[in-house]
């Protein structure tokens, strides 16, 4: 043991500055930046879907089938000559709803679990903690398919399903970044003046693990997407006539020899979105956490 | 095969050594036949899918088969006689069938089957399509008699199929009989069955042929068949293309090609009996109205549908038992199965209130795989146009036909449901098990339905009972009751390679693989 | 002049940081003798670290030096790695501050002793596991053969830097660098180290640089030093001239800020008023039971072991002892941070440890806590307006004007200014930080203060600034404290009475002048003689053997308001 | 290290306890009648037998009653029958168990044995366009869908090159699915060596290894490499449980008789006794791997060797 008592003051973490800072902190990063850029382009595809699209994603005949990208049809028609560039800009649309309606479910959940947790010690630790464990051995993939083997294979409960397989990592996360908060001298300073539950979850604890829930949620992002989109693929998730990538690449493996871009697209776009979130998630975790930098 | 290992003899070799496993192929004198699929279980009394029936078609006999225009024509049995009115059938067995096991098949094995098919304690899961037998009863060895509580002229094509394949009795003792092992009397013999994978067969040296569609009359020419499964349709024709494979369906999409370059035949059964079609919950609006239904069926173009994702493979069908089933008959069936008409579709649906801002809504249950998934994309489409919104759901058959009784059964609600139900059966029989009270799927029945489907029952002179069923014909397509789509619909086209000779496949999706032989 | 054995000449150092580079020492020179002790001492922010690993080439990556150091004849500076390798260890060798986490610990302590004798070619295996034997043997580690085969972490803190000393002898180095050696350990195990250090010294005429914060540890080793200051060399000077006569005006506020053991102590005020004592804590027991994987190990180590004590209105309790000796988990139980197995607490009458919900927050305000990390002490996301009104806004439904005003009077109580709520904590130093946390624990007006080693994490110029400020506030709010801390001399400029913890137990209690001038518990007399005095001419190197840690009797009055344990 | 390995027991019994009550609850939360939905394709079950099934399955019995029957059922080894075909489960799924095991450990090997050496060459070129590069296309490597790179893999190596057959259970059909599974894990692997080694390289005992004068190849060697693998092979437990889950998309598109497929196929029939062993068995080779691991683990690290508790 090392006398606490003596101990001089170790690299503590230079707490996060003003968000000033922040921004160009991430935008500084390579990966910050080019996942930012990512992003806001796949926002501006999914709001602007509907100005943006030249056709209707679902109408089928837009064009003649099985076109090649280029030309009019950007990036070609699909074996019902609807129009893959309008497709895949309403697939934006759903991919960030699936990634966002996903991650906030189970941000919510597993972070008021976690921080419940931290806070409460003694068994209700215990219970949660230990359940989030066992939850957590069995990987999202086998608790999003046991919930769609429950709920029934559709978009809604494939996000569902997705939403509650992620619970008990970031219950898990946001445990172990409370914990090191609840540790810290400030929080007890607060409890010893007399701050109740209520003030010391929600505002001293909560805007403290949030930056890290931030990180983790981004990340978490590219997981529900993929996790979703592997249902969808599996004909777990979305029905027809959805543009969800994941689905579409599915629909697409019989064309393979004929129109090997129908599954070239879907599998870029998910890619390129993934890659995204995961950038952005590396690049917030750098600019908020200088000691993080090299990582 | 041998131009793979000679290219990359030490890559395999270092995984081989590596993995310790041996390079598995087909040996050069097997057959093997690749599909999307396993066999549910070797018993036929346990399984009702036609991947299963395909196989037990090949290792059981039958005491009828049929002929190519699917008419029952003896087999095992090489007569039968029935009294009057129907109720007692008594068949006489040829001499010198033998199951696998090497002993004879008799009458014994036939009363044998029956027994386990209506056994009270497990009842086979097609014991309702054997009709209302009470007995079968050994009159000697090569005679058997069957008892009926009522007439049931269905059972003689039944008898065709392998729905009643003949179960050796000697599997009364066999332990895991259906799971591991199985004696039939059939062209292939049992080697191995490993789940999800592959059956492995032997031919049956002692195979005697007398009414199965193959010119062989005996054993079959190769040594072996292997039926693999390999779910991905891209992988099979891959497979296919390597040589890996002799005998696989292809990925529609490139039959077209196919045919072209003229590397594989391809081969398209006829008389499948499968019939595709439109069935819908008929006890809750909309589709409790006539109407309604009609608006779906003017606005099905089944042709334009099929032929964007099947190209020829499929054919419209207009009548409610497809091709080569008793009773079809295109143009009968014509005049009254409500034709693509999208103007009527869309005055009926006027009619009913409904409008662009208040579109009828329905969900549209679609059975998953062989491309049905996109067939009702395009359908989808179709009634998207006349201002029907409809949203699909794909699942397994199994579960389709538990959503559809659910469906059925709730009255509740005013979204509609209606589904791409697909059925197969060798005889008309299937209208009453479909539509006579109280129905498979607790669907639309009538007294006055239920009336025509008993007679079609009972008919014993074919001319009468023709005319029955195709009374019942016209009362379920002018109702819209039951609006076929198309034929035939899963598992029926086949690519072969070149070097394979003599593949054919008898109605209701029956391949033949006595004849086949394999050049080098 | 003896010959310099390393001589440092204009060095400086640049650091990396934001694609710039930072300077961080610049133009430092000195030597180092053969047998000779030189340390290098500043506060946090001087360089000496930074010089110290120039010295051995452990730079990061990036770091530009120049100016030279030559050690035997060649400039080490200016080495390629290759060239430097040959020199680490056998002619330069280093020991660390963490004795923890510098010894590896996935291999054997024998493997990391052993290994650079062979790499170096001084040794076959054979003979390297001998030598080890024999240093262990010489550095104090007992039955040294059976510890060969075991890992660090079944030594104990001094033993560890025992290893790690016997591993740098082991080379038959010419030079040692000790950076901060004695840092990370208690009072008692430093001593033994620093008696072996020096004892090295002699017996090898080595040279030892020794890298520290303490003006103590320099007085009672060092034979020159040099003192640092934002990475500038301040004063050169042998011990005994730099403390009878500083000469740079930093090295005097340096040493005007040491506290000393010897100085005069204010002794207790007796009151007119002797009141009834504000705070009594009776039979306090608290376990911990190590967690092990799933079950709850039977292993329980006892933090507190019946302790009571008592503090009267406007009195100033120390609680002083060593690392795991319970004084923390007193404060933390007393304040009710965490939950005792039994005992009582009584504030002000009031049974403190039976409150619940409302009540208990109420009581609450009474009795305030500052802490040892004035990084942490404070939530990094409230503005410190914020954080130090939020126990008024608890405690007080008051307006949030009179709010503001509050906040401001509470910041200049602290000697801050009142525009300063509107920032950040990062934007304050350590001293500036820790002034706003005490006055966040005024902010609700407690009767009592329990401040758990609130300067030890900070510089000694401004642990004295700390110190002046709590004892002023103390006189002008008339508050009780609670005083935790580990050292000895800090304890005799605030406390009017001080209780030696161990073990969980008090041994010794009584006025601070009795116990720092005549101690009579053998803990409390060996803890005195291994503090070091920062003065060279009273080091004593006569140390006090360490009584062996057991269940102590109860306590007994010698003499009026002085308590022994039996 | 006992009570270290007795602690990990005991978590891995209470995991599998936790998910046989889960199993068995599973069936409950279906909407709908189970039982129906089990026997839709049968057209000769009659209500009578439907009763019977649902006497079977103990569906008319009270929850804890139906577990009990479930777990009695369970030591002796039955986990009752599959809906299609009536199957005995168990069977089922130990003939397919195999194949997943395989192609997990497989891939697993890949991932290890591409992934750190990457992640340490990485860490020990920190900061440099190796590094940056090499983590990049980690990430990238994360980001790319199983199921698309499996499909590009099948199409280009298997059907258009012809080189590895597409379908089969032989030693060469392990090859892509493997490597489809291995090469997104292998990056995982490559980032979490990467910050693993990076942690240890900051240690105080890296210094101390180079101020005796250590080669810089024996430092990384000895005390690099062995410090920093035992977070990774912390890690390895739960990244094997990923392997796992990630098999079920694998195995359907390159046709492995895994059953990650077996379950797929399982869901779309509602043939929920299938499903519950699935998870079961699911559960029981995560705890598994994951005990065998972490005695690895307290065998390896010295501190929970050789502690005394």
């Amino acid at each position: 043991m090392s006398g606490s008592a003596t101990s001089m003051p170790h690299r503590s973490s230079e707490p996060v500055q003003a968000k000033h800072g922040f921004w160009r902190r991430l935008v500084r990063t390579p990966n910050g930046f080019v996942g930012l850029l990512i992003v806001a382009v796949l926002i501006v595809c999914a709001f602007g879907a509907d100005f943006l699209a030249p056709y209707n994603p679902t109408k089928m005949g837009s064009g003649p089938r099985f076109l090649p990208p280029g030309g009019t049809y950007l990036l070609g028609t699909d074996e019902f000559g609807r129009d893959m560039l309008s497709r895949i800009l309403y697939g934006s649309r759903l991919t960030l709803l699936i990634g966002a309606v996903a991650v906030g479910i189970s941000l919510t959940i597993g972070m008021l679990l976690g921080m419940v947790a931290a806070y409460c010690r003694g068994w209700i630790e215990t219970v949660l903690m230990r359940s989030s464990d066992i939850l957590f051995s069995f990987t999202e993939t086998l608790i999003a398919l046991s919930c769609v083997a429950v709920l029934g294979p559709s978009l809604q409960n494939a996000v569902l399903a997705v939403a509650i397989a992620g619970i008990p990592f970031y219950a898990r996360t946001c445990y172990s970044a409370s914990l090191v908060e609840v540790s810290k001298p400030y929080f007890e300073a607060s409890i010893a003046a007399g701050a109740g539950p209520f003030r010391m979850v929600f505002h001293h604890l909560l805007p403290n693990v949030l930056p890290t829930m931030i990180v983790v949620a981004t990340l978490g992002v590219s997981t529900a997407i993929l996790a979703a989109a592997g249902l969808s693929f599996l004909g777990l998730g979305a029905q027809p006539p959805t543009p969800e990538w994941g689905y579409m690449l599915a629909g697409s493996r019989d064309y393979i020899n004929r129109a090997p871009w129908l599954m070239t697209i879907p599998g870029v776009a998910i890619a390129i979105t993934v890659l995204g979130f995961n950038l952005l998630g590396d690049g917030f975790r750098t600019a908020l956490d200088p000691k993080e930098r090299d990582r | 095969m041998q131009k793979f290992l000679g290219k990359h003899a030490i890559c395999a070799g270092i995984l081989a050594l590596s993995l310790g496993g041996s390079v598995a192929g087909a040996g050069a004198k097997d057959i093997v036949w690749a599909r999307y699929g396993d066999i549910d279980s070797l018993d036929p009394h346990r399984a009702t899918s036609t991947l299963s029936l395909q196989v037990w078609s090949l290792m059981y006999d039958t005491l009828l088969a049929v002929d190519a225009d699917g008419h029952p024509v003896p087999h095992v049995a090489k007569s039968w006689t029935s009294n009057d009115t129907g109720t007692e059938y008594t068949f006489s067995l040829n001499e010198g069938v033998t199951c696998h096991d090497g002993t004879p098949l008799d009458a014994n094995d036939v009363k044998y089957t029956i027994d386990t098919a209506f056994d009270s304690e497990k009842p086979s899961l097609t014991k309702g399509s054997w009709g209302p037998i009470s007995s079968a009863e050994v009159i000697d060895p090569l005679t058997v008699k069957l008892t009926l509580e009522t007439p049931f002229v269905a059972l003689i094509p039944f008898l065709a199929d392998s729905f009643s394949s003949i179960i050796c009795d000697s599997n009364e003792d066999a332990a895991g009989f259906g799971t591991d092992t199985a004696i039939g009397s059939g062209p292939w013999k049992l080697v191995s069955w490993t789940k999800g994978d592959k059956i492995v067969f032997e031919k049956n040296p002692e195979y005697k042929n007398f009414g199965k569609l193959a010119e062989n009359p005996g054993a079959p020419y190769m040594d072996g068949l292997i039926i693999t499964t390999v779910p991905e349709p891209q992988a099979r024709f891959a497979a296919l293309k390597t040589g890996e494979v002799h005998i696989a369906e292809p990925p529609f999409d490139d039959v077209a090609a196919i045919r072209e370059s003229g590397d594989l035949q391809i081969m398209v059964a006829e008389n499948t009996g499968q019939n595709v079609f439109w069935e819908f919950a008929v006890h809750r609006p909309p589709f409790n109205d006539k109407r309604a239904r009609l608006a779906v069926a003017h606005a099905t173009d089944a042709a334009a549908a099929i032929n964007l994702i099947y190209g020829d493979l499929s054919i419209p069908e207009n009548c409610p038992v497809s091709r080569g089933v008793f009773g079809n008959d295109q143009d009968f069936c014509a005049e009254y199965r409500p034709a693509y008409d999208p103007e009527k579709s869309k005055e009926l649906l006027a009619e009913l209130g409904y409008s662009e801002s208040n579109p009828l809504e329905t969900a549209l249950l679609v059975w998953t795989g062989g491309n049905r998934q996109k067939l009702g994309e395009v359908f989808q489409a179709q009634l998207a146009e006349v201002g029907i919104k409809a949203s699909i759901e794909i699942m397994d058959i199994g579960s389709l036909n538990a959503r559809v009784r659910q469906e059925n059964e709730n009255t509740e609600g005013t979204t509609g449901s209606m589904d791409m139900m697909t059925w197969s059966w060798y005889d008309p029989d299937i209208l009453y098990a479909l539509w006579h009270t109280p129905g498979a799927y607790r669907g639309y029945t009538s007294p006055e339905l239920d009336a025509i489907l008993d007679e079609t029952r009972v008919l014993t002179d074919p001319e009468a009972r023709k005319a029955k069923v195709q009374e019942a014909f016209k009362y379920l397509l002018s109702n819209a009751i039951h609006v076929p789509l198309y034929t035939p619909g899963w598992e029926w086209v086949f690519a072969v390679r070149p070097e394979v000779k003599n593949f054919h496949v008898a109605p209701f999706v029956y391949p033949i693989f006595s004849d086949i032989k394999i050049e080098d | 002049m003896p010959a310099s054995l390393l001589s440092v000449e204009k060095l400086s150092i640049a650091l990396p940081l934001n694609s710039a580079l930072k300077t961080v020492v610049s133009d430092l020179s000195f030597d180092v003798n053969t047998a000779e002790i030189l340390a290098i001492v500043g506060e946090s922010g001087s360089g000496k670290s930074m010089t110290a690993k120039a010295l051995m080439g452990l730079l990061p990556d990036g770091a530009k030096t120049s100016g030279s150091a030559q050690f035997q004849g060649v400039n080490i500076l200016a080495q390629t790695d290759k060239e430097r390798q040959l020199t680490r260890g056998t002619g330069i060798g280093m020991i660390f501050q963490e004795p923890m986490s510098a010894l590896n610990p996935v291999l054997t302590i024998g493997l990391q002793m052993t290994e650079a004798l062979i790499v170096h070619g001084l040794a076959n295996q054979r003979e390297a596991d001998r030598k080890a034997v024999e240093m262990l043997d010489r550095v104090g580690i007992p039955s040294p053969q059976s510890r060969l085969g075991q890992y660090p972490h079944e030594f104990s803190g001094g033993m560890r830097q025992r290893v790690m000393i016997a591993m740098t002898m082991l080379l038959e180095p010419d030079l040692i660098i000790a950076d901060e050696p004695t840092t990370a350990l208690d009072v008692t195990v430093q001593a033994q180290i620093l008696d072996l250090l020096t004892g090295l010294v002699e017996e090898t005429n080595i040279g030892l640089l020794l890298i520290t914060h303490d003006m103590g540890v320099v007085a009672e080793t060092a034979d020159r030093v040099l003192v640092m200051k934002h990475g500038k060399g301040v004063e050169e000077a042998p011990v005994r001239e730099l403390f009878a006569n500083p000469k740079a005006a930093y090295t005097k506020a340096l040493l005007a800020a040491v506290p000393r053991l010897d100085a005069d102590i204010a002794g207790p005020q007796e009151r007119a008023d002797a009141d009834a004592p504000i705070l009594e804590v009776g039979n306090l027991k608290k376990s911990f039971s190590k967690k092990n994987g799933f079950w709850r190990s039977h292993a329980t180590t006892r933090a507190l072991n019946n302790v009571s004590l008592s503090v009267r209105q406007g009195e100033t309790l120390a609680i002083v002892g060593e690392s795991g000796s319970g004084k923390s988990t007193l404060a933390r139980a007393i304040t009710r941070l965490l939950t005792v197995d039994s005992g009582n607490v009584m504030v002000n009458g009031q049974d403190f440890l039976s409150l619940k919900g409302e009540a208990l927050r109420e009581a609450r305000s009474d009795i305030q806590m500052i802490f040892q990390d004035p990084y942490s002490s404070l939530d990094p996301r409230f503005r410190i307006g914020r954080a130090i009104e939020e126990p008024i806004r608890i405690h007080k439904k008051i307006g949030s004007s009179q709010t503001r005003q509050q906040v401001s009077a509470l910041l200049e109580q602290v000697g801050l200014s009142p525009d300063m709520a509107e920032r950040y904590p990062h934007e304050f130093s350590g001293g500036q930080r820790q002034r706003i946390a005490i006055s966040r624990a005024l902010a609700c007006s407690p009767k009592i203060l329990v401040a758990d080693e609130p300067t030890s994490a900070l510089d000694v110029s401004i642990q004295a600034q700390v110190l002046d400020l709590l004892l002023r506030l103390k006189k002008e709010l008339d508050l009780t404290m609670l005083f935790i801390s580990h050292d000895l001399a800090v304890v005799g400029k605030i406390s009017d009475r001080v209780a030696v913890m161990r073990g969980g137990q008090i041994l010794e209690l009584g006025p601070t002048a009795q116990i720092l001038h005549h101690p009579q518990h053998p803990y409390t007399i060996a803890l005195l003689s291994a503090a070091p005095k920062p003065d060279p001419e009273k080091s004593q190197k006569l140390r006090v053997e360490l009584p062996l840690l057991k269940d102590a009797g109860p306590l007994q009055e010698l003499q009026p308001g002085h308590w022994v344990a039996t | 290290m006992l009570s270290f390995l007795a602690g990990r027991l005991t978590m891995g019994f209470l995991t599998i306890f936790v998910t046989t009550i889960l199993v068995t609850l599973l069936i409950h939360l279906v909407p709908g009648d189970p039982v129906q939905i089990m026997y839709a394709q049968s057209q000769g079950t009659t209500p009578e037998q439907m009763e019977e099934v649902r006497k079977s399955l103990g569906l008319d019995k009270s929850i804890p009653v139906q577990y009990a029957m479930f777990i009695g059922r369970l030591l002796e080894g039955d986990l009752g029958n599959t809906i299609r075909g009536g199957q005995p489960v168990l069977d089922v799924i130990l003939q397919r168990l195999p194949n997943t095991l395989v192609l997990a450990v497989a891939a697993m090997a890949i991932a290890i044995l591409i992934g750190v050496p990457i992640g340490f060459f990485a860490a020990y070129k920190q900061g440099t366009i190796w590094d940056v590069t090499l983590m990049i296309t980690a990430i990238a490597g994360i980001s790319m869908p199983h199921f698309w790179l499996g499909l590009i893999l099948l199409f280009y190596f298997a059907v258009d090159l012809g080189w590895l057959p597409v379908s089969g259970g032989g030693p060469l059909n392990l090859v892509l699915p493997a490597l489809t599974l291995g090469l997104s894990n292998a990056a995982i692997f490559a980032r979490l060596t990467r910050s693993s080694m990076i942690d240890v390289l900051s240690q105080d005992f890296v210094q101390t290894a180079i101020a005796k004068g250590l080669p810089k190849k024996l430092v990384l060697r000895r005390h690099v490499l062995r410090a920093g693998l035992i977070p990774i092979i912390t890690m390895m437990g739960l990244q094997f449980a990923f392997m796992m889950g990630g098999a079920i998309v694998v195995e359907n598109i390159f046709s492995w008789n895994g059953v990650g497929r077996m379950a797929v196929e399982a869901i779309f029939q509602r043939d929920y006794p299938i499903i519950q062993g699935f998870i079961l068995t699911f559960a029981v080779v995560v705890v598994f791997v994951s005990i065998m691991l972490d005695a690895v683990y307290a065998f390896i690290d010295p501190r929970i060797r050789r502690s005394q508790t």
